[in-house]
């Protein structure tokens, strides 16, 4: 087989120098009942030329984006990955190394770490970022629970309406063991689109641990951050912004910049493809004074023997290796290469490029929006987006299963997670859409209302 | 590229640049200047100042304070230098024990990227995704036929997420039948992630004592069991290294008691074709697909670590289940029991194309012989280095080993002298000071994709450091003195902590 | 990996390992064993045999003797160790002069990578063929328009298969003109490969002198013309980094006498949008896709040659010729006055798709600012260290200058000291000892995509190399000691050959 | 433009550096006239999504081999390439890096060819190979030229007709403008498809250069090279053999055992895509004593400084930067880079890997031949064959042409380029032909005939 080095000579010697004379006797101490029953039945191993015969097929049931015009978006946005990107995440050096444990062998991953921790920083607003989580949505449940660890005595986590299912069931799964948590659910603004502000204004009292909050939300929808943190803080509880579409943040002001206390989000858009939901990479960010609070690893900048700058996971008594049950969360391996993606990602784009690509998103759901409505659809929420909007439909699941069919994947039926939005179609636009695809997009939707 | 001196542009340099450290590389931030861009857009400007009409100044941000202005060369560079400074299991010998660094076979990478997988969005219309849904339902099937369990779940991101998974699932069955037991016995031996996720999962940590050889005797757990006990979170073979003896006994108990077991497959490696932990009466299984399916680690994942359950378990697995509907396959989140989601989506794909694509490149034998082939490896590299590296147990190794030595005593080099003199030797070191109940505990997990030649030259490595040691222990206390940089000092950091960059240097 | 130790497997080593050097990498043929294989075949062995008896054994070898056996692990770290030990433009600076080493888009390798281009067979049929025709005909428009000439032939493979093309299309003009005229002139400055092509195409090369300054002057040229005069072979800007100040003059002359203008066009990273080799009068041109549009250098090539040519000599370009038939792009090897073909198919596709890549990236004013600013980086460097290292020419620098030093007289420190010294502050040297009119030439060659900060560096290291020379010329002479290995000897390898493995060692 | 660093401040510091205002001011030196004339009219930059988004749209426009099935061969040939090959040749050090001038900074490259030199030095049963030429076709050019030197008071070059057209039209042009060769096409056994033996003895005399022979031929036919190159021996003159397929060498008797003195090739198989026919890899193999007389890059091993193995580029006195107008070839820039794929895929095939390739090759080429033969259709030609054979049918570009409308790429028809043989289809059959390929190859045949 050839990924075993193995020879029958080395094998023999091997078991030589161990003083016995079969393989199997090296497991002999294992029961026997257990060894009788183990053998795996699953085909024969293949050659490379066949395990890739297998996988392309496999892959050519897919219709993927490429295949399509789509403008699917819900969590997981279709953007432009510069080759550069790839070719940066695939040195065996990065790919092929583990957790930093050693920094003289791993100056590459934790230097580019906390380059990659800076960058949140900056995009956030706030001062210390962690090296990763898994995705948006743990990160946020992640940082509920860091909530806690800075406000004890406090039990309600307000989670908006408007914040992706996803992340609010996982939010929810996180927290389902820990009796001392109660969470509460912000109704949305039915005209906005947004977190209903007169709802949370209710919840807001001296039990309230934090608010969790889209930004944008679910619909796409730019939420009132700042005057919801203010409510929060207001309250003495913390205010949490979760962005799933990162990019926003190269135009939009930054979470911290508003008064969240601890930034979240699903970094996918720099530079991972969506590739069927993962991987893709949560980031935490937080005030520097509640760094011993966050979850994740944490690189820091040091020095060597010789004085010469280096860099080092640090701050380790906060992790489940050092601190086993008293850890902040259990988070061992995260998304470190994700991360390198988005680092490599963010300094192509640069300071100008960022602003300038989120600039364009928003040109063109803009646009797109507006051939919509001069084509007679409706938009659902009156409040501000990004590059992703709702539209009102009588059938969404008639009409984007008639797209589907003609190549144009033309967005997502709300219903299916909002029943009282039975009639919204979430549509998100990036740079990946042409001014076709627009056309296109308008014509399924309009010509078959 | 050393970091950027001020040079006075038509002047010749002030000082003179340090010694020559051509690996140097300066942050990302300190080789912007301002209007560099490593991407061109067309009309990006005007787009930004269009956007920023629409929504208006009270929404925008001015700036990007610090971010990074370099060119696409500059860009490429930049993190093609990093990468040299790294060591990684393609290039180096990387036994670090409990992590399974076996070869990441390249073709793998090659399918993730196929377009009909990578641009495949996650909310595809699931009719025009059966080729990923295929892949999947294919995976968990395999999954489940190696590990003995009924059903599998792909969702969690890691192994310690498949923890959380697992034992939220023992809470919510416990639930179900009316109990609610507080407790989950973890032996000493135990990873880090075992009581970090029991803590998560809202249960107490009994920690039950392995014995001197190094493993779980079923009397300690029969000792340790009582009504308020959930569970025992157990890994096998544990992370000594050997394979739990009484594992059968021990689930006979637990399952007499109404407890459940809970097997961190983390160290599957070693039980492939070999012992399957559903036969050992596991009632879940977390596996690492980083480790024994040789998905790349990334210089820390992103991972997958799947959660395998016996049937009585099934309905508790988290949400989306994929189900058989109309002749295709369907994501089905209708199932009351569940314990819910654990993140967003269905799970990280890529990797699980990568494993699904390792699977079936070895089929059942392959794997059976590589666990045959991983201990082989572990008990001669054990065997080789007994004299000067006695093994922490007298019982025999799995997959990996645990050594220690008495070199602190007698000259005070330390493991982590050791560790970082292999570095020197071009060897990645094992483990160290875990598990934690060894002292200076070296553990080594060599991996069936290694060469004896590899073996015997890390081998005659260790050898050769212990002679050192003895003789001459500044140079291994020194060590390394062959990377670019020396011994990094890891307190200070700490002590001090810098976590980002700024502007002001 | 180090050589191979030979260990008896259960005891300790004999020898203890040398030094560390965790950098060195066995040949690949030391790394094998019999039985290992890096590759599965399904009932290969079986294949053989029945191949073997299909053949008869008078036809078949027994054994492939000496052959590598290697795991795929292995050979895979094998190549990646040996890459690490090159130096490359990605990674570091590398001014190597007449090179053109700019930084090569990774997009473009993606795109040559395509299945629709990789996997296209080079006989099929036309028709099916259409995007590839359509891109080749686009690339000759292309460098017909950035070169200034009428039509190109994409086919030769390098530079120097461009010259012998140019070179056999004067002779098939000559010979259609009824004259046989045998000499072609070429520069003292030139290029090894314009004699060696010219002899190839059967020409008696007539040396130039270049004027103090180091370019060629029209009464140069005008006193070596005469009827047997067939060529002159030109490089402009030339080797000493210098724009040809009277090539239009000597165009003329040449024309007058009935000889033709050959313009080596490896310089032409200068002349983007500031002049074109067709204006100046040129009757051919070859270019190296290779330097001046990007295509990755291999460690030396795959390039391709193109060769562009005015009107007059388009009959002779080798066969075929992408014609438009029926609406469509196909292949005409029906061309009597064709000098035929240089190799086989069409050319180095692979590159061509890369530098297309490169064109439309750049668009006619990315390349003529290209050009600027790569005689910017030239001007400036050269600038900067004209007090330690003087200018070969007083003549203004294109693209790249050519510098000279005193410091052999002065110290015993050559040339190539200072380029061994140049590698351990992380720089590739320069081009050295050449071109041969320069005692101890550094031509030095920056190229666009350099930044200043690089520049700065690199100016820094060539004064301190300088100032260290005078301080300490030993530390020069000993250079490079940073990299794995030191100095090496050149001289054995050429006295005493060992040009292959041999088992015996 | 992201491929340009310079920015305005950049600009403005170097050229006051330099005591210029303009950038075009560095340029003023060149003859106005030419500058005016200058710009180059071309359209503006692209980003790379735009130059992506081309690029694959024209690689849409052709119809790959992926996409049909194909038994083309003709001097390339279809095989399947590693991933690791891949992986290897996409290092940056590799790709990036120049000619190994510089060895200290290039033991990578060296080491390398070092391997490779020996792996064709094995795989031809000669001496001494050198570091790669451009293809097939210019090797055996050079391999002619070479001949000459060691010879050169001999003018005849037999060249055997069933050399690859392309092959035989390379020399040609590579021996045209030197007066000293006298070209000689040796014909074809119209039987056997291989080089008419008869012939060939009658021109072997005195003037013989050297016999030039395709092993195996333009037919796939296996040339009885021994014999040949016995009778060049006799009338003192050099057998060359030339190899397409050079998969062939791992089953059939080396070259170099059955007398060739020079053996040259085509290594595109060796871990290549056909990518519309270039770059492959030329190789040349010779004896040890003729290495002075070889053309083109030689690595040698020795020692540095501190007496470790090194390599470097060596014996360069043959070379045109220092022989200049005497050197042994023209040749500067090879194919390095394709070497080093040929290097890495050898060392994945292996002894076994290789020899059992080529038997599947054998194997699978003679079921295609069965098939055929069962379905009616003759052979046209007797000679035994490796991978490739010669069909005859009464109509070849018709029975093309409606095999390339299903979807089969069923050969190449001889026609081309040998009007003697205008029955004959030329069919490749490779390890990636499947049974069911075999079945369409005869169903489009020998159904349509
Ligand atoms: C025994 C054991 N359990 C659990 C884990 C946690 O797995 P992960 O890092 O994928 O979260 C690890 C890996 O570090 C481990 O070795
Ligand atoms: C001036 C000049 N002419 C010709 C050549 C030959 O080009 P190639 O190496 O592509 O054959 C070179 C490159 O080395 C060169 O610098």
């Amino acid at each position: 087989m050839r990924f075993l080095p193995h020879t029958e000579t080395d094998v023999a010697a091997m078991l030589a120098a161990l003083g016995v004379a079969h393989l199997d006797d090296l497991i002999a101490h294992v029961p026997a009942g257990l060894r009788a029953r183990a053998a795996i039945r699953l085909e024969a191993g293949r050659t490379e030329a066949e395990v890739a015969a297998e996988l392309i097929a496999l892959a050519g049931q897919n219709r993927a984006a490429g295949e399509c015009v789509s403008f699917l978006g819900g969590g997981y946005y279709r953007h432009y990955v510069p080759a550069a990107v790839r070719a940066i995440t695939a040195r065996a050096e990065f790919a092929t190394s583990y957790t930093p444990y050693q920094p003289e062998a791993s100056q590459g991953t934790t230097q580019a770490i906390f380059e990659f921790q800076t960058l949140i920083t900056q995009l956030t607003g706030l001062e210390v970022a962690n090296a990763s989580m898994y995705d948006g949505a743990s990160a946020a449940a992640e940082a509920v629970l860091m909530a806690h660890r800075v406000l004890p005595k406090r039990a309600v986590a307000a989670v908006s309406r408007a914040l992706w299912p996803d992340y609010r069931a996982t939010i929810r799964t996180y927290l389902s063991a820990l009796g001392e948590f109660e969470l509460v659910e912000v109704p949305i603004d039915a005209a906005t689109g947004a977190t209903d502000l007169g709802a949370l204004e209710r919840i807001c009292g001296d039990r309230l641990l934090c608010t969790v909050t889209g930004y944008p939300n679910a619909f796409g929808v730019i939420e009132p951050l700042g005057q919801i943190a203010a409510m929060a803080h207001r309250a003495g509880a913390l205010a949490i912004a979760v962005t799933a579409e990162p990019l926003a943040l190269g135009l939009l002001k930054a979470p911290g910049a508003l008064g969240a206390d601890i930034a979240v989000g699903e970094g996918q858009s720099f530079g991972m493809p969506v590739q069927f939901g993962g991987p893709g990479v949560g980031f935490l960010a937080a005030h520097a004074a509640q760094v011993r609070q966050m979850p994740g690893r944490l690189v820091g900048q040091t020095r060597d023997s010789a004085g010469r700058r280096a860099f080092c996971l640090t701050l380790a008594t906060r992790e489940q290796h050092i601190r086993r049950e008293r850890a902040t969360s259990n988070i061992c391996t995260n998304h470190s290469l994700c991360a390198l993606a988005a680092t490599a990602y963010l300094s192509l784009m640069g300071r100008c490029g960022l602003r300038e690509l989120a600039g364009r998103n928003v040109e063109l759901a803009h646009d797109a929006l507006a051939m919509l409505e001069a084509a007679g659809l409706r938009r659902r929420f009156s409040g501000a987006f990004f590059n992703e909007f709702t539209i009102a439909h009588d059938d969404p699941a008639r009409v984007l299963a008639a797209a589907a069919e003609h190549g144009v994947l033309a967005g997502w039926a709300l219903g299916h997670d909002y029943p009282e939005l039975g009639d919204g179609i979430l549509i998100a636009v990036t740079e990946l859409n042409s001014a076709s695809d627009l056309e296109r997009l308008c014509a399924t939707l309009a010509g078959a209302r | 590229m050393t970091e950027a001196k001020k040079l006075t542009p038509a002047g010749a340099p002030k000082t003179p640049i340090a010694s020559p450290d051509s690996a140097a590389v300066a942050l990302i931030f300190e080789e912007s200047a301002p209007g560099r861009r490593g991407i061109d857009l067309r009309g990006g400007a005007a787009s930004a100042e269009r956007a920023a009409a629409i929504l208006g100044a009270d929404l925008c941000r001015d700036d990007l304070e610090g971010f990074p202005e370099v060119s696409e060369p500059q860009a490429l560079r930049h993190f093609l230098r990093l990468s040299q400074l790294n060591f990684g299991q393609a290039m180096q010998f990387y036994p670090l024990g409990s992590c399974t660094m076996k070869y990441n076979p390249v073709l793998n990478d090659e399918m993730a990227a196929l377009p009909g997988f990578a641009t495949l969005h996650p909310l595809t219309p699931t009719a025009m995704a059966q080729g990923a849904l295929e892949l999947m339902v294919r995976l968990e099937a395999a999954l489940a036929e190696i590990s003995g369990m009924d059903a599998v779940s792909l969702q969690p991101a890691a192994g310690a997420q498949g923890e959380l998974a697992g034992l939220l699932m023992i809470r919510a069955w416990e639930a179900r039948r009316g109990g609610v037991r507080r407790k989950v016995i973890i032996p000493d031996t135990a990873h880090g992630t075992n009581p970090a996720s029991c803590a998560l999962a809202g249960f107490e940590v009994v920690v039950a004592k392995s014995n001197r050889r190094g493993y779980l005797e079923a009397r300690e757990i029969q000792r340790l069991l009582n009504d308020d006990t959930a569970a025992l979170m157990v890994t096998n073979p544990n992370t000594m290294g050997i394979f739990e003896p009484e594992i059968e006994e021990i689930a006979a108990a637990l399952h007499t008691r109404g407890a459940l077991l809970y097997l961190d497959g983390a160290n599957l490696n070693a039980l492939l074709g070999v012992a399957k932990p559903g036969d050992m009466g596991a009632d879940i299984v977390h596996i690492n697909l980083h480790k024994t399916f040789s998905t790349p680690h990334g210089g820390g994942g992103p991972g997958a670590g799947p959660v395998a359950v016996k049937r009585h378990l099934e309905p508790f697995l988290p949400t989306p289940r994929i189900v058989r509907r109309d002749g295709a396959w369907d994501f089905n989140s209708d199932r009351p029991d569940s314990i819910g989601r654990l993140r967003s989506f269905y799970g990280n794909f890529g990797m699980l194309v990568r494993a699904y694509a390792y699977i079936i490149a070895m089929g059942g034998d392959g794997l059976a012989e590589a666990s045959r082939l991983a201990i082989l490896g572990a008990a001669y590299v054990r065997k080789r280095l007994a004299e000067r590296y006695p093994s922490a147990s007298a019982a025999p190794a799995m997959h990996e080993c645990v050594l220690t030595h008495d070199l602190e005593q007698r000259t005070g080099v330390t493991t982590l002298d050791i560790a970082k003199r292999l570095l020197d030797f071009g060897f990645h070191p094992p483990t160290i000071y875990f598990p934690l109940v060894v002292p200076g505990a070296l553990m080594i997990e060599p991996t069936e994709t290694e060469s004896r030649e590899t073996l015997d030259r890390f081998i005659a490595a260790m050898e050769q450091i212990y002679d050192e040691a003895i003789a001459d222990p500044a140079t291994v206390k020194r060590a390394p003195r062959t990377l670019r940089l020396g011994r990094i000092d890891e307190v200070t950091a700490a002590r001090r902590p810098i976590l980002r960059w700024e502007k002001s240097g």
